[in-house]
Parts: structure tokens; C-alpha cells; sequence
């Protein structure tokens, strides 16, 4: 008997003060934002739409790796040795032209992974939140600012000047090969002429070093 | 003749809820009678005890009865309550032994 | 009631049809919409803002018109006439109540003799409408809440019964004009008015009673087991759809209204001011009414988005182990009360 | 026609109608129904008839009460599905005879018989009455109607919770 009365007594009092934290709420401010008409102010490190400065950025391609859902897509040609591709704000040099530097936000995830690796802080979020489109392609972000006419002449370049180089270095694996040709077939008339006077080894084991 | 058919078509006295209580009672029967199930024979008693209570109401209201009749039909209800509740306690057990209310099935004496 | 039936013209009949229906109907209107902001407020929120301007007031009001557009779909398998004529059933059950309501001082729809008796009567049949509706839409989660609705009303019609009885006891009278014309006057403690409520510390008991036991019966949180929408999908009214539920939606609202101002009449004074002869009158006197009954309905629904909802056997243990012996305990208290003093 | 008599012939239409759809329906669930409406038009009648305490007990106890317990009754006892609730008719020609004999008989005994009719004025106050009634003349049938209801209730609670008890027991 005492018990029940005990059980009815704790469960009147439980019932008012929940009763008491549902009108404190009522008669409390509401937390809605009328959100066409208001708009919520995002804290600075809000995750939001990807933004990438693209003159900083040095086409290192970390933030490409460090995405888990590959979503950027970087293209980089390097830079042809008549032009000066400058130097970052940060002060590091550029040596890649970007010719693709695209980020799929539909399929960002928004885990601002990519946003720490970057040397130069050049990818980073930026607080806007409204960018929805009715087709899906149109979430694919293109940072990259060349021309595709300037992309085509810049690849053109740096196909000519790797040919170049290329065709230099077997220019010059040649002239390595041709002397190291002629000197072998002097060594050997040498070691020829030596064996004829005194016999001696040392011009061989140099021409060894050499190749 | 005229007259009085139309006289007492226009003003229900109390051969006019006799009337309907003897349709309503007959169809009681019929009910009680002709159907196998518990529960509907249970319904067609209903029946008859309203039949038999607008009987005694419509005394109370016509007749020198007066509100002893209404005081009968009290009781009837009471009785009625009593009867409904008793009744379907029996068929939810004879259900429950014999896994049906068809009347016909139900003879045995012995569950 | 026969009296009345012989003695009044047609158009007062429509006339005093027609002043509950209204009542029934704003009320409707206004509560729906009522329900949407507490519930809004009590969670931070706001609750409907963009119909209608100031505080989306006009809400409730484009529901219906889109409810009225919906088309009604009928179950194939379901009882087609007893489908359709269940929510009819269900606020005719109500509505006819609101006849023996005083609504002021000077208007009340019927003034009989077995007021309370009636109107308890005519609000049983509520019950069966849902069994009806529950069974005949054909859905094993329908006929389920129909069959723990009627479980749950039948059982707690014993308790308000037993505490409305505890009132007659008091007033000796089932009439509800007479019952609110003998709680007028401030006399209690030179300042409190006449009311039940203040007259007898076991009326208290009563009126907490009288509360659970309406809340039940109006199917309300915590004991909204009949359309239980987690549980059910929202019982009875799964089939339904367009006006039918519509009406389904007022006839539970007017029967949340209607014990609510039973509550009023009964234990609150009705229609009397509670400033004596100060602001009272035929239309004061219909202003405390609504009052007080809106009163009650808040604290429902202010109940509503506090409490969690009771398990089956909880609702039943409640009922019969807690709530009847009580009141009958309380019957007899009240009683001896009157005897001694 | 004055409105008394509009509201007789209504209500005994739905009441007779009911009552027919009642025994005539296959359907057990629709004769339960229908059962309903014949009692709320027997209610009617009883208004028409001054008897409003009555009017007003016959649906608190017949339809708040007894209807719902029919109904419990043949949900519980019907095997399973909701729509399976036929039920079979036998006896149809012997039955139809009795009851529209009897139906025939009552009603010419009726029509025929003098009834000495007094007309009594209306009734303003059943219950005061009623209740002055029973706590006088009836006081006797009173109590016994309450011993009934007492062990009519202990003896419905006995038979189930022996049911379900049972039922624990055998399954």
C-alpha cells in the first residue's frame, strides 16, 4: 500500500517536471531559421562547395591522392623552358602547366581531406552552400583557366621540346658511345703497342671506369 | 373504413408499436431458429427482449401501467447485460474445447 | 427531450443544429492548426509560418481544400457501405452530444433531464464506428487498432462514468444547465468561486480521474493505442484517405472538445465567470466556457508532445487495478463528505 | 403530419429494416451491425415513446455494451481471416412459417383487442421518478438485479481467465 503510494506520488512528480521542461521549452525562443528568407552564417571551418585558387596552385597532384572518392581529376603538362610560369604566393615556383584541374561535387563527401596536404593552401572550402543543379554533370567543377586552344599549344611545346630533349639526349648517348668507342679502339691499339713494348694493365682498367 | 386507415396511418398510437414489435419479435425468431451460429442466435434473443421491452414501454405510455413499465424495461436491460455477458463467456470456452459455435455440432453433454 | 421534439418549429431546430456544428467546425479549424504550433513550439521549432501570413493561421484551411481534391479510394476487398459510412457515424456520435452542452448562460442546444446520462450514452456509439471502420477497411493493423479502441473505451468509460457520478453525487442533479447554475457565486473562501472543484478536496481526486480517464477516451498521448502511427500506422484510419479521413480527423477532435467541456461544466464551473458578477452575461459567460474547455484542451496537448505512449497491458493494468477501484474509493469519500458537512 | 409521426414511421423503418438485414445478412460481422442500427431505432422509439432515461440506457448498455461484446464474440471466435465470417442457414422453411405465423397472430390480436387507452400527459421528469421508484416499491427486485449482475460478472471472469489459463496450459 505505502509502496504504491510511494510509485503514484514519484510517478505525478516525473510527469510534472517533464511537464515543466516541455512549457520552459513552449514559452523559450525557437532555434528555426526561415531559410529563404534568412540565411544561416556558416562558421569558418565549415565544410562546404571546394574552391581552389588556381594560381597558386603547383599542380602536385597530393590532394588528388589524398581524396578517398577520387573526385579531382588533375592533368598537368610541365612547362617549356622559354616560359616562366612564376612563382606562387607562397613563394614556391611553378613548374606545370594544369591543364585539367577538375573536382566532381557530387560525389564530394566533404571530409576536407584534401584540403590539408596542400603545399601551398591553395584548395580550400569556402562557405557557400547553395549550388544545387537539376543535371548532374553541371556539379563538376573546372578550375583549370587555360584556353583549350592555349592547352593544345602548350601540349604542343612540351611534346616539341620533350622531343628535343629526347633527341638530344640520344644525340648525346651517341657522342658518349662514339667516344667511348674511339677510345676503346685507341686503348687497344695502345694496349697493343704496350704489349708489343712493356706489358702494362692501368689504360684498361680506366677505359673500364669510363663505360 | 377510409377514414380510419388514413386517421391511423396519420397518428401512431399504440397498436402501431405493437405492430412493430410483434415484426420485430417474429424476426427474432426467425433469427433463433434458423441460423447455426451461437453469436447470431445470441443476436436474435437481443432482438426478442427489445421487442418485448417497446411492448412494455408502449403500455407505460398508453395504458395504466405507467412507469412500472419502464421500470420492467429497466430491468430487462439489466437482465440482458447480464445474459450477454454470461452467454459469450460460455461460447469463447465451448469455442474453445470444440474449435466451433455451430450449434448442431455442440450436443455432446461431456466436452 | 420529447417535449422539445413537439413543441419547437423546423427552422429552430436547423437554428440550434447549426450553433455546435459551427463551433465544432472553427474549433476544428483553429485546433489543428493549434496542435501543429505547440507541437512546433515545444520542440524549438515554429511549426507551420507559410500559409496566410502571420504565423501560417491559414494552414489547416489549405489542408482541407486539399483534402476535399483527394480522391477517395476505397479498398477492393473492403465492406463498401460500412467503409464508407464509418467517419459519418463516427462525428455523428460526437456532434449529437454537444446537444446537452450549456454553451452560455442563456443557450443551450437541449435542455433535458438526463443531460450527463446522454451525452455519455450517445458518445459509446463512438466506439463501434471505429470497430466498424477498423474491420471493414479489410487491414490487419485497421482491425487491430479497432479492436484495442474498443477494448480501451470500454474500459475506461467505467472510471469516467464513476467519477461523473461522483459530481451527480454532489449537485443531485444530471442536468448540465442545472449542475452549472449551482456552481455560480464566490463564496469559498470569501474570494474562490462556487466551483466543484474547490468545494471538495476528493472532487479534486475526481477531476484527476475524470482527466486520465478522458484522455483515454479521446484517444490522446499517452493512450493513443488505437491509431498508435508507429506501431499501427495509424490503426483504423490506415485505408483512409481524402474527406472520409478528413472527417475521421474532426469527429476526434470535436470528441476532444466535447470532454473537454464536460470537464468544464462538471468540475469547473461551466459558463460562470470566475470573477463573480464581473464580466458575466450571455456572451461573457460563453467566453469563460470556451475558455476553460480551450484551457483543458491545451494542457492534452501540451500532454500530448510530453509523455510517452503506454503498452497495452500497461493501459489495461491502469484502468482496472489503478483507476476503477479508485474512483469508486472516491465515490464513497465524496459521499460521506456531503453526508458530514 | 406533425413531426412525432414522421419520426415514428422513420424509425420503425430503420429498426424493422435493420432487424431484416440482421437475420437475412450471410455475413456475421454485417448482422452485428446491423443489430446496431435496429437498437439505436429501438432507442428512438423509446424517446417517442417518453422514455428518455430508458432511451438513453438502451445505448449506453446495448450498443456501448452489449453490441461490443457480440462483436468481441465473433472476432474471436471466427477461424483467422477478417472476410471469413459466413455463416450457414438451416430450418428456413419450418422457421418462416412459425415467425409469420407468429408475426401474423400477434398483429391480429393486436388490431383486434379494445385497449382501454389513457392518455397521459408528458412526462417531465423520468428519472426523479424512477429513481424515487426503485428506492421504493422496486427495492427488492433492485437488489437482486444487482446480486445478479455481481455473479453474472464473477462467473463471466471465472469461465475466462479459465480459458486463458488453458490456453497456457495445453499449447
Amino acid at each position: 500500500m505505502v509502496e504504491a503510494f510511494k510509485n503514484s506520488w514519484i510517478t505525478f512528480k516525473s510527469i510534472f517536471i517533464g511537464m515543466g521542461i516541455t512549457i520552459r521549452h513552449f514559452f523559450g525562443k525557437s532555434v528555426t531559421l526561415q531559410y529563404p528568407d534568412e540565411r544561416p552564417v556558416l562558421p569558418n571551418n565549415a565544410r562546404a562547395k571546394l574552391y581552389v585558387n588556381i594560381d597558386d596552385c603547383i599542380g602536385c597532384n597530393l590532394c588528388a591522392r589524398a581524396c578517398p572518392v577520387n573526385c579531382i581529376y588533375i592533368d598537368t603538362v610541365p612547362s617549356t623552358s622559354d616560359v616562366d610560369l612564376g612563382k606562387t604566393s607562397t613563394g614556391n615556383p611553378k613548374r606545370f602547366w594544369l591543364t585539367r584541374f577538375d573536382i566532381d561535387m557530387a560525389k564530394c563527401m566533404y571530409c576536407d581531406l584534401c584540403v590539408h596536404p596542400c603545399p601551398t593552401n591553395c584548395i580550400y572550402m569556402v562557405s557557400e552552400y547553395e549550388y544545387s543543379e537539376f543535371n548532374r554533370t553541371n556539379l563538376i567543377y573546372h578550375f583549370s583557366n587555360l584556353e583549350p586552344a592555349m592547352v593544345a599549344e602548350v601540349k604542343e611545346k612540351a611534346a616539341n621540346e620533350a622531343a628535343e630533349k629526347q633527341r638530344q639526349r640520344e644525340e648525346m648517348m651517341r657522342k658518349k658511345a662514339e667516344e667511348a668507342k674511339m677510345k676503346q679502339i685507341e686503348a687497344k691499339k695502345q694496349a697493343e703497342e704496350k704489349n708489343d713494348g712493356e706489358k702494362g694493365s692501368e689504360p684498361s682498367k680506366k677505359e673500364n671506369g669510363d663505360s | 373504413m377510409d377514414v380510419l386507415m388514413i386517421q391511423s396511418f396519420a397518428e401512431p398510437g399504440l397498436t402501431h408499436f405493437l405492430i412493430v414489435s410483434a415484426i420485430l419479435f417474429s424476426l427474432g425468431i426467425m433469427a433463433v431458429l434458423s441460423r447455426r451460429n451461437t453469436i447470431m442466435v445470441l443476436m436474435g434473443v437481443e432482438l426478442i427482449l427489445n421487442s418485448a421491452n417497446i411492448n412494455f414501454i408502449a403500455f407505460s405510455r398508453f395504458t395504466e401501467l405507467s412507469l412500472d413499465g419502464q421500470m420492467i424495461g429497466l430491468f430487462v436491460i439489466i437482465i440482458a447485460a447480464a445474459e450477454a455477458a454470461v452467454a459469450l463467456a460460455i461460447v469463447l470456452n465451448v469455442y474453445n474445447r470444440f474449435k466451433t459455435i455451430n450449434l448442431d455440432e455442440i450436443s455432446l453433454l461431456k466436452g | 427531450m420529447t417535449q422539445y421534439l413537439l413543441n419547437i418549429n423546423p427552422i429552430a431546430i436547423l437554428v440550434h443544429a447549426a450553433i455546435p456544428l459551427t463551433i465544432i467546425l472553427v474549433y476544428a479549424l483553429v485546433a489543428i492548426w493549434a496542435e501543429r504550433k505547440v507541437a512546433g513550439f515545444i520542440q524549438d521549432r515554429l511549426g507551420p509560418m507559410r500559409v496566410g501570413g502571420w504565423h501560417g493561421w491559414a494552414q489547416s484551411i489549405a489542408d482541407l481544400l486539399k483534402l476535399i481534391q483527394k480522391e477517395d479510394i476505397i479498398p477492393a476487398d473492403s465492406s463498401r457501405f460500412l467503409f464508407k459510412f464509418a467517419p459519418f457515424m463516427m462525428f455523428a456520435a460526437s456532434y449529437a452530444a454537444f446537444a446537452v452542452i450549456p454553451f452560455s448562460s442563456s443557450y443551450i442546444g437541449s435542455n433535458i433531464n438526463i443531460g450527463v446520462f446522454y451525452l455519455l450514452a450517445v458518445t459509446s456509439v463512438l466506439t463501434l464506428s471505429i470497430i466498424m471502420a477498423g474491420w471493414a477497411s479489410n487491414n490487419k493493423w485497421s482491425l487491430l487498432g479497432g479492436m484495442r479502441s474498443a477494448a480501451q473505451l470500454v474500459s475506461y468509460e467505467v472510471p469516467t462514468i464513476a467519477t461523473v457520478l461522483t459530481v451527480i453525487v454532489v449537485t443531485g442533479s444530471l442536468n448540465l444547465m442545472t449542475i452549472t447554475e449551482m456552481q455560480s457565486g464566490n463564496d469559498i473562501l470569501g474570494f474562490l468561486p462556487n466551483w466543484l472543484i474547490f468545494q471538495n478536496p476528493f472532487l479534486l481526486v475526481a477531476f484527476v480521474i475524470f482527466f486520465i480517464s478522458i484522455l483515454a477516451e479521446s484517444h490522446r498521448v499517452p493512450f493513443d493505442l488505437p491509431e498508435s502511427e508507429s506501431e499501427l500506422v495509424a490503426g483504423y484510419q490506415t485505408e483512409y484517405s481524402g474527406m472520409r479521413w478528413a472527417m475521421f480527423m474532426l469527429a476526434e477532435y470535436a470528441d476532444m472538445l466535447l470532454l473537454s467541456l464536460l470537464g468544464a461544466t462538471l468540475f469547473f464551473g461551466g459558463w460562470n465567470s470566475p470573477f463573480g458578477e464581473f464580466m458575466s452575461g450571455p456572451f461573457w459567460s460563453f467566453f469563460w466556457f470556451m475558455l476553460k474547455g480551450l484551457l483543458l484542451v491545451f494542457v492534452m496537448m501540451w500532454i500530448r508532445w510530453t509523455l510517452p505512449r503506454y503498452r497495452v497491458d500497461q493501459l489495461m493494468y491502469i484502468c482496472w487495478s489503478i483507476l476503477i477501484p479508485l474512483s469508486f474509493i472516491n465515490l464513497v469519500l465524496v459521499a460521506l463528505w456531503e453526508v458530514i458537512f | 403530419m406533425e413531426l412525432t409521426t414522421i419520426l415514428f414511421y422513420l424509425f420503425s423503418i430503420v429498426t424493422i429494416g435493420a432487424a431484416a438485414v440482421m437475420v437475412f445478412s450471410k455475413n456475421i460481422v454485417h448482422s452485428a451491425f446491423a443489430l446496431m442500427f435496429a437498437l439505436i431505432g429501438v432507442a428512438a422509439l423509446y424517446v417517442l415513446l417518453y422514455a428518455d432515461f430508458l432511451a438513453a440506457t438502451q445505448l449506453l448498455v446495448y450498443v456501448g455494451g452489449i453490441l461490443i461484446l457480440i462483436l468481441f464474440g465473433v472476432m474471436l471466435t471466427s477461424l483467422g481471416y477478417t472476410f471469413n465470417f459466413r455463416t450457414i442457414t438451416v430450418n428456413l422453411v419450418p422457421a418462416t412459417v412459425l415467425s409469420t405465423g407468429a408475426a401474423v397472430l400477434l398483429i391480429f390480436a393486436f388490431v383486434t383487442t379494445e385497449w382501454k387507452i389513457t392518455e397521459v400527459a408528458e412526462r417531465p421528469d423520468t428519472v426523479y421518478d424512477l429513481g424515487m421508484m426503485l428506492m421504493g416499491d422496486y427495492i427488492l427486485p433492485f437488489i437482486v438485479a444487482g446480486v445478479l449482475l455481481l455473479i453474472a460478472i464473477i462467473g463471466a471472469i471465472l469461465m475466462s481467465t479459465r480459458l486463458s489459463a488453458e490456453n497456457k496450459g495445453g499449447t
